[in-house]
């Protein structure tokens, strides 16, 4: 896949790329990074991929969500989805790409 | 301290602030530790003017790479923090250095001693509380 | 309504800033940047707004031509009443004399800027008077300034 | 007691620090242009301004952070940086419009030309907050700006149609020039709510270090204060309705606005206008100055205060010392001081929205302000206002510039 292997990666230049699964099926945006306190430790435990990049464009990701929920929308399709970090392969850090595919996630 | 993070939400952007309650900037960037088989961590917190001209798109990382070089001041452009040096989580984000001796006070130190500390009164200014 | 949006993380604007800053990156010139998959997008909006800064432009050029000699009638009635008004306090000594000596080469100087192009006799005539009055302020003449403030009023 | 001097202060602040270059301006040309009808302009901008100031104290108060550090923190730098450097875009302007301001008044009381004013003018301020106190600044400029109560004196003694003004004070359409109907309203809106103010104030209170128990004393602040310097922007509205309208005077040059006390005061009616302008021109360009400092050391992270030790707070000082020369250079230039203030007022007309949903949305974060968020009714008044005066702005300003000249 990718020739070289970054060790040290961005956190606020993974914002907003585009991440792919294994069949190359657009998944959505990264939008946000979960992680857990281990002693000395910060270990990151999930990444959330959201789908309405248009609200992350323009700053009302939240509040377009709400306004949608408030709508009636069904929380499911609003809910970013969320990757567990060992489903996620930053070995090209600007082009994020699932080991898996958008049905496996659905389907844990 | 909580267990549990929102990078984004909780840390990045965030103020750093040292022992004695200076600010020592925002913290412009995370760096994360990723290697095969071994679980993601966060490796230190960043602040620096280049990190935050790289969020703004490559012409602006360009200048900021160009402005540091020239008349930068700093021993190294970024300032990185391990994160065992955190201490305490919040809406600010404590960390257990000393800022004034830290590259994080370099700017302050510079314009002080080339110019703001030249200029006549800068001394006398204000009695502290 | 908005407080639960709250609770999962911070909002990212990271996409708007190219929107705002225009052309600053287009990243199909340099081949070892990320191919920015919203470029397109990003340039149908540039677009757009291009669009509308065009519509805005044209409206205001048709709008300013119409009015011009209208906007002068309303300058020069303006500025004579408001030399009326500066002779009447210099008379009643209610300005001191550098005000109101400023004040005339205001009214001087915004009139010859806005007849600069054309010719307009009601402006010259004020022109001309302000200048009387001028004189007369400066002398310290009171019957003179009485005098070219009654031929403001005509 | 404390509680009582706090809320006292707040109201003279109001008083003093409301009136600057950009409401006389507005309020005069509107008076004189449209008589009593532009009312409704100023009472609208000041209720959003009293909502607005009350969230930028609550938020100072409870999450000890002010509006700049807060939206960088919750939007992040690439949202932050947008509304930011517009406003140290605006500010420059607004900066030079208030200097510009102070020497006019010099120049009345002088007839020497702003030009050569500008310089040590710009230096007495600098000198001023270099040397002075934030309690220094706020209070000599509100006091000294009591003159401008002689605005309402005045406006009394000359007797007003109270029922036509209480009519202005619904908003109607023009009879005729609607362009610049509508410019001098968003002016008037810019002018009123001004966004250094939310910086000012909100940094002012963090360093004042308010607590929870700051909050009624806050809302009391926000809504007196305010009220009493929207007060004295109507009386100069009023005063310009019934000195200059009458008599077809358009306010095209500072001089013009001058007079309009003269009528009722006599000899006092130029030196107190002078003296107001100058006075109000010379608080509002510390506290613009300060404002942009207090929001680029917060949007970036330094060490700020008014009240520390300038060696560790270097670019603090550095920042509003680069503002007040920008603003100083901007006004040699020779541009008109009074167009200088009429397009940056309606420049921060258009900024507004992007200044101030932001901390409408902070304002409801429960990290920051824990159980007290806002009202529905105050983030849609904010909201809408501001949303609907940006529009008009964006019409009005190439309209003025173009064909208003």
């Amino acid at each position: 896949m990718s020739t070289s292997k970054k060790t040290e990666v961005k956190l606020e230049l993974l914002l907003g790329t585009r991440v792919v699964d294994v069949n190359g099926e657009r998944v959505g945006h990264i939008e946000e990074v979960l992680a857990d306190r281990d002693g000395d430790e910060l270990l990151v435990t999930h990444y959330l991929v959201g789908r309405y990049a248009l609200f992350e464009r323009f700053s009302i990701y939240h509040v377009g969500i709400g306004l949608l929920r408030y709508l009636g929308a069904r929380g499911a399709s609003a809910k970013p989805h969320r990757i567990p970090w060992d489903k996620m392969d930053l070995s090209d850090p600007e082009h994020p790409r699932l080991n898996c595919t958008v049905d496996e996630l659905k389907s844990r | 301290m909580k267990a549990h993070y929102f990078l984004v939400r909780d840390l990045l952007d965030n103020q750093l602030v040292d022992r004695d309650k200076r600010n020592l900037g925002k913290i412009d960037g995370i760096a994360l530790h990723v290697a095969q088989g071994k679980q993601t961590r966060v490796t230190h917190l960043e602040s620096g003017a280049l990190i935050l001209a790289r969020r703004l798109g490559p012409r602006w990382e360009r200048i900021a790479a160009f402005m540091t070089r020239h008349f930068g001041v700093r021993k190294n452009p970024v300032f990185r923090v391990p994160w065992s040096k955190v201490t305490k989580t919040g809406i600010d984000i404590h960390i257990d250095i000393d800022g004034v001796k830290s590259d994080a006070f370099a700017w302050e130190h510079w314009l002080d001693d080339h110019l703001i500390g030249r200029l006549p009164l800068a001394h006398e200014h204000i009695k502290e509380d | 309504m908005w407080g639960h949006t709250f609770e999962s993380q911070k909002c990212r604007t990271e996409g708007l800033t190219p929107l705002l800053w225009g052309h600053t990156f287009d990243s199909t010139k340099n081949p070892n940047q990320r191919p920015d998959p919203r470029s397109a997008r990003h340039m149908h909006c540039v677009d757009l707004m291009r669009r509308l800064w065009a519509i805005a432009i044209a409206f205001t050029l048709a709008c300013s031509k119409q009015d011009d000699s209208e906007k002068l009638r309303k300058s020069i009635d303006s500025w004579s009443a408001t030399l009326q008004l500066v002779a009447d306090a210099r008379l009643k000594n209610e300005v001191r004399k550098g005000f109101a000596l400023k004040t005339i080469e205001a009214a001087v100087d915004d009139l010859e800027r806005q007849t600069a192009k054309t010719t307009d006799d009601r402006a010259t005539r004020l022109i001309g008077v302000a200048a009387k009055l001028r004189q007369a302020v400066e002398a310290d003449d009171r019957a003179s300034i009485a005098k070219a403030r009654g031929e403001l009023v005509r | 007691m404390k509680k009582f001097l706090q809320v006292a202060l707040g109201v003279v602040t109001g008083i003093g620090g409301f009136l600057e270059v950009g409401s006389i301006a507005t309020a005069a040309e509107a008076g004189a242009s449209f008589k009593y009808a532009l009312l409704w302009a100023i009472a609208l901008g000041t209720i959003c301004l009293i909502f607005l100031v009350e969230m930028t104290g609550r938020l100072a108060a409870i999450s000890k952070h002010a509006v700049a550090d807060a939206v960088r923190e919750r939007l992040g730098f690439p949202f932050a940086v947008i509304p930011r450097t517009a406003e140290i875009i605006v500010n420059i302007m607004v900066i030079g419009a208030e200097i510009g301001g102070v020497c006019l008044a010099l120049k009345f009381m002088t007839g020497i030309e702003v030009r050569v004013w500008a310089i040590p003018v710009t230096l007495l301020i600098w000198l001023t907050i270099w040397a002075g106190t934030l309690d220094f600044i706020e209070d000599a400029t509100s006091i000294l700006g009591l003159a401008s109560i002689a605005f309402v004196v005045a406006a009394v003694k000359m007797h007003p149609d109270v029922h036509a003004a209480l009519r202005g004070l619904v908003p109607s359409s023009p009879h005729q020039d609607a362009a610049h109907y509508w410019y001098i309203a968003v002016g008037i809106l810019g002018a009123t709510i001004s966004p250094y103010m939310f910086h000012f104030y909100g940094s002012g209170a963090i360093e004042d270090k308010w607590g929870e128990d700051s909050l009624g004393a806050n809302r009391i602040t926000a809504v007196l204060g305010m009220s009493f310097g929207a007060v004295m922007s109507m009386a100069v509205l009023v005063c310009a309705a019934l000195v200059l309208a009458p008599r077809s005077i358009e306010v095209a040059r500072y001089e013009q606005a001058a007079l309009v006390l003269i009528p009722a005061l006599g000899r006092w009616g130029l030196p107190l206008f002078a003296a107001t302008l100058g006075v109000c021109c010379f608080g509002a360009a510390m506290e613009v100055s300060l404002a942009t400092a207090y929001m680029t050391a917060q949007t970036l992270g330094w060490n700020w205060g008014e009240n520390k030790k300038p060696d560790k707070e270097a670019r603090f000082a550095m920042t509003y010392v680069i503002m007040l020369l920008l603003g100083g250079t901007l006004l040699l230039t020779g541009i008109d001081p009074l167009k200088l203030t009429m397009l940056a007022m309606a420049l921060t007309a258009v900024i507004l929205p992007l200044i101030v949903l932001p901390f409408v949305l902070l304002l409801n974060d429960q990290t920051y302000v824990h159980e007290h968020t806002n009202g529905p009714i105050g983030n849609t008044v904010v909201i809408v206002t501001l949303v609907l005066a940006s529009i008009v702005a964006i019409v009005t300003i190439p309209l003025e510039i173009m064909g208003g000249g």
